[in-house]
């Protein structure tokens, strides 16, 4: 039976004025989690918030028996989240959801926007010699850009210019995309449909994970439905990495 | 100690059932399915659907609203893809089904009759396109006819699951006992909207969703306590059911068995918990059979 | 930015109205008094009532279940020593009114039409002695009645109170309207039941209480919707408001004005701070009259 | 307008398994409240719990501006108040109801059950030379005793016999009670009624501090109705202190 598990609070720590990173111990799911994937993670004992929130695995320590998500504080639930301290227990459900097809693809190019670095930073770690794209407002929100470079080429885009080019994550792809078999992409919804558009073009094929509400998280609700071009399917179970040229963005 | 109960002709090794809509085989590897005395599927209708757009899901406080719009493979590939691995959890599978005309349920009755299957429930709470969308379940004759016309098409067991938008949820349950329901099950989800105040449309991808989940669960209390009081077949209680102590007011009320259904979708291990909470409580009480405590509620000193 | 809005004749310098049952004039110094547009008094019966045992509250998710059971002094003792007090808050005043029998409320309207107050809201959420006890407010042929009957007793301002347990709301919506009403509100409180499992028996002193706050929030927002949608009276509406985002959710959806009750309960400040996420809202989306709002729900996308 | 207040924690210390004391800066409340009153406390600033819960006053420090709650973990509420830091603000509303009426009798008896000390060690603060009976089931519920001792005359009674004499709080009342013109108690439903029985045959006044579920704490709701011998009476107003011949408890 795959139920909720428990995982300890190893670590907090705040890398932004409201985005932090919680290192959980919770050796089943380092082990078993591929890069895209998530936990869905109750965020108070009580009923409020109701449901589970979806988080992205970030990073993975498989020795340790540990992983971490990087959480953008925007509601109730991941205010509880980011007031857990060390030693509190999380009740989590994982890991769910698709991964990256990254062993399918030899030179894949990685683009993250934002908070869309929380996946990608986990792919990237697993790819060899990644290349990344990382796109965000400014260079505050740059997360993790340092440990990021330490083991990828990283081509850093902000839109008011204060860390690399001044543009979009986008505004190169078109280029930098024709030395990559295929676009691995996480970020805001306008940056993948550009995303998306772009690997058309170029005849790459593009995976993205993308977000949609949702109540169980494992498939059996039918509530996180995503429109593609074969009907709706699942983001939980069939997401959320998703074929670019499949989703109805 | 025993925990099981009788629904007629149905009987269950423990009241804990699986709701429709929060199970779908795909997902049974979540579920604690030795602790579970019933499965009912999502429901089914005759041809596929494909359900409502996106965003299906609104929370709202102590509530989830949701718009799935019975999004099924339909009958068919139901019967020829999925019944068989529900078959085999080895589980009384109780198949929901819907319609959107009054024959479609016994057809669907007459098809499923030699199929394996522990018996029916009837999903009334969706829109009769025959009389311009109005829900099955609010009209009490409606009622009583489906039941009656699915009884005749199949020796299987029916229990039609009752809407709390009907006028008088008793009358209701009473027209399902005429028409030789052998058990009503309440309360489907609650009718209820939320705006999002910028762009002044829906939540939802439709204008309105049903609410289930612990806020309902003092709405549903009452009605399922009213249902078992005036009709004389065994109730299934539903709304809102979190905890043991849910599940236990709900059977002191009247229900013989329960229904857990938001609860499932954020916690799949509850059927556990819930039976071990259960058991926990009857042998504090020194209660040797769960049926003693169906419909036990002293009514005495309140009005 | 004009925040006034009118219901037929009576004019609110702000949508925010108290609700019957959570205001006392004695707690009149918790209120921020200037900041709300209209209080409506806890019931008044024609003879004094000592209201229900305790206890009398019942917490259950995001809802307060309660079983006050319109304690209050009676229409005589109300009129000789609260309402001059009342009078004394200058604001309008809307006196809630209920009785035992229909004759019971154009008589009291009959007493109050002289004294100053704003207008009457017509609680029918109780029971109806000359009818075993059912609820005045679930037959809407009662509704148009007493509705008539109260007009005709006095020029007073009339406003029925709905209750969700009517077998179509909008049914009796229309009834108060045919009867001659200025406005409705709605909801009252959702009948609920909470048990203790280990005494067997209700957690309030009665058997059933009225369940109110967020939990019936979303139901509460879809019926005013419904009624808003079919009655050509302004509406006011009422249910589990917390936040100036669920009073502008229930101005969208078609109320004309919000009650404000659980709430109160637990922060009497709430007008104030309502108001200004009002304003606040207002400013930023350029709307320069919160009537353009009333009603303004896009439905188009979906159905 | 007396609407909720905000107050600082500055200090949370346990002082046993599931009894902590909340000291809270908040002058106003500080200046006004009197022995036998108390505040109405937002667990959370969500909307569960719901409603906000009702603790005595146990302490005040006017100068400071700060006075201290004793609280006991019971339910969700309790748990919620008990994981707050210093420095977080909480939201209350107070001082609410009726005090004991200590300056109108010379030589009152003051008698505390468990945690009922909460209310009467304010009030032991407030009268001169008090005296004061403290029952409870064994040593470790004898919360603050120490510290009671310092300025009070205690007469210890435990049901075990771990600490003081053995027996209930109230076992010797029928005669310590001749000494003194009034009762002042506050303790479970049990021993109250015992207080109450024994003061009526002493025909020695009794005020004892009840306990009702409460929504508003304010008077609005008239949910905390409390039966009289004047018909029912609204705890946080009328109460929660209360004459013991009045209440049919
Ligand atoms: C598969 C998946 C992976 C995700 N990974 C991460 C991650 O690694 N790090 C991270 O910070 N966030 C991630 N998110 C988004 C995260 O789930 C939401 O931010 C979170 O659920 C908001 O919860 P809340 O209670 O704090 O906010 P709420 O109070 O629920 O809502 C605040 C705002 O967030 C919006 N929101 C709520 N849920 C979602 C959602 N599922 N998707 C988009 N918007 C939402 C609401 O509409 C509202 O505007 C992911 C989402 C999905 C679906
Ligand atoms: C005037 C007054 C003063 C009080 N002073 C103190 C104090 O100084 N220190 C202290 O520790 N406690 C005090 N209490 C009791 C305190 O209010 C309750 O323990 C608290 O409300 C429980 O909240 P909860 O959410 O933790 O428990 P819940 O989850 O609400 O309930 C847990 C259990 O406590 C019971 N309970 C809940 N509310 C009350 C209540 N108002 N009275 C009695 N039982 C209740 C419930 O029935 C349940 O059995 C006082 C109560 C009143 C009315
Ligand atoms: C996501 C979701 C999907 C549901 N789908 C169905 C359905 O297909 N058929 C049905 O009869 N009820 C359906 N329901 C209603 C539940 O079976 C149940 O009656 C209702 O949710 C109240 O119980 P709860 O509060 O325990 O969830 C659904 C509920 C949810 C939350
Ligand atoms: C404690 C309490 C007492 C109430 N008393 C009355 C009453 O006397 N008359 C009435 O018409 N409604 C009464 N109500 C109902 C409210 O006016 C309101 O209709 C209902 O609570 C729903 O709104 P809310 O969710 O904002 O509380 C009472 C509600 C509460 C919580
Ligand atoms: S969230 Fe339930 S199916 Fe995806
Ligand atoms: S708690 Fe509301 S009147 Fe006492």
């Amino acid at each position: 039976m795959r139920g909720p598990q428990k995982a300890k609070v190893v670590e907090k720590s705040f890398i932004g004025e409201d985005v932090f990173i919680l290192k959980l111990l919770q050796p089943f799911i380092a082990e078993e989690c591929r890069p895209g994937q998530f936990v869905n993670v109750r965020c108070s004992p009580l009923y409020e918030p109701l449901l589970r929130r979806p988080l992205s695995i970030f990073d993975v320590d498989r020795e340790k028996g540990e992983f971490s998500l990087l959480i953008r504080i925007v509601g109730k639930g991941t205010k509880l989240l980011s007031q857990h301290k060390e030693g509190d227990e999380l009740d989590l459900l994982g890991p769910l959801g698709s991964a990256f097809p990254y062993n399918q693809y030899k030179n894949p190019l990685l683009i993250a926007g934002g908070i869309g670095i929380a996946p990608l930073y986990f792919l990237a770690k697993t790819v060899d010699h990644p290349t990344i794209i990382f796109g965000a407002k400014n260079k505050k929100e740059l997360y993790t850009l340092e440990e990021l470079r330490e083991f990828a080429t990283v081509l850093v885009f902000t839109e008011d210019g204060s860390e690399g080019e001044k543009g979009m994550a986008t505004s190169k792809l078109h280029r930098l995309i024709l030395k990559h078999d295929s676009v691995f992409a996480c970020g805001p919804l306008g940056m993948l449909r550009e995303v998306v558009r772009i690997a058309k073009e170029a005849e790459v094929p593009s995976f993205i994970s993308l977000e949609e509400r949702m109540a169980c998280g494992f498939g059996a609700c039918l509530g996180c439905a995503v429109k593609t071009i074969k009907g709706y399917k699942m983001l939980c179970k069939d997401g959320p990495v998703m074929r670019g040229e499949e989703v109805m963005l | 100690m025993n925990l099981s109960i009788s629904l007629g002709n149905l009987w269950l090794k423990n009241p804990i059932i699986i709701a429709s809509g929060v199970f779908s085989i795909d997902s049974a590897p979540y579920f604690p399915l030795p602790d579970i005395g019933a499965v009912i599927t999502k429901t089914i209708t005759p041809l596929p659907r494909e359900g409502n757009p996106s965003p299906r899901l609104w929370e709202t406080t102590g509530g989830l609203m949701n718009s799935i719009g019975l999004q099924n493979v339909g009958l068919k590939r139901f019967i020829d893809e999925e019944l068989p691995r529900y078959l085999e959890l080895s589980l009384p599978i109780i198949v929901s089904i819907s319609g959107e005309k009054e024959d479609d349920f016994p057809q669907m009755a007459e098809k499923l009759k030699d199929k394996g299957v522990s018996g029916l429930e009837l999903n009334l709470s969706c829109p009769n396109v025959e009389r311009g969308g109005m829900h099955f379940g609010k009209d009490a004759e409606v009622v009583k006819r489906i039941v009656r016309e699915v009884k005749r098409a199949s020796s299987l067991w029916v229990m039609p699951k009752l809407t709390p938008q009907a006028p008088d949820i008793v009358e209701t349950a009473q027209a399902g006992r005429e028409g030789g329901a052998d058990a009503v099950s309440l309360v489907n989800t609650f009718l209820a909207m939320a705006l999002d105040i910028k762009t002044r449309s829906s939540r939802l991808g439709t204008l309105m969703g049903g609410l289930s989940g612990p806020a309902i669960k003092p709405i549903a209390l009452r009605m399922v306590y009213e249902v078992a009081k005036a009709v004389r077949i065994p109730v299934v209680g539903c709304g809102g059911i979190m905890t043991a102590e849910d599940a236990l007011e709900f059977i002191i009320a009247g229900a013989s068995a329960v229904e857990l259904g938001t609860v499932c979708l954020l916690n799949p291990s509850v059927p556990s918990e819930i039976l071990k909470g259960i058991k926990e409580f009857l042998r504090e009480e020194h209660i040797g059979d769960i049926r003693q405590l169906i419909g036990s509620l002293k009514t005495s000193n309140n009005g």
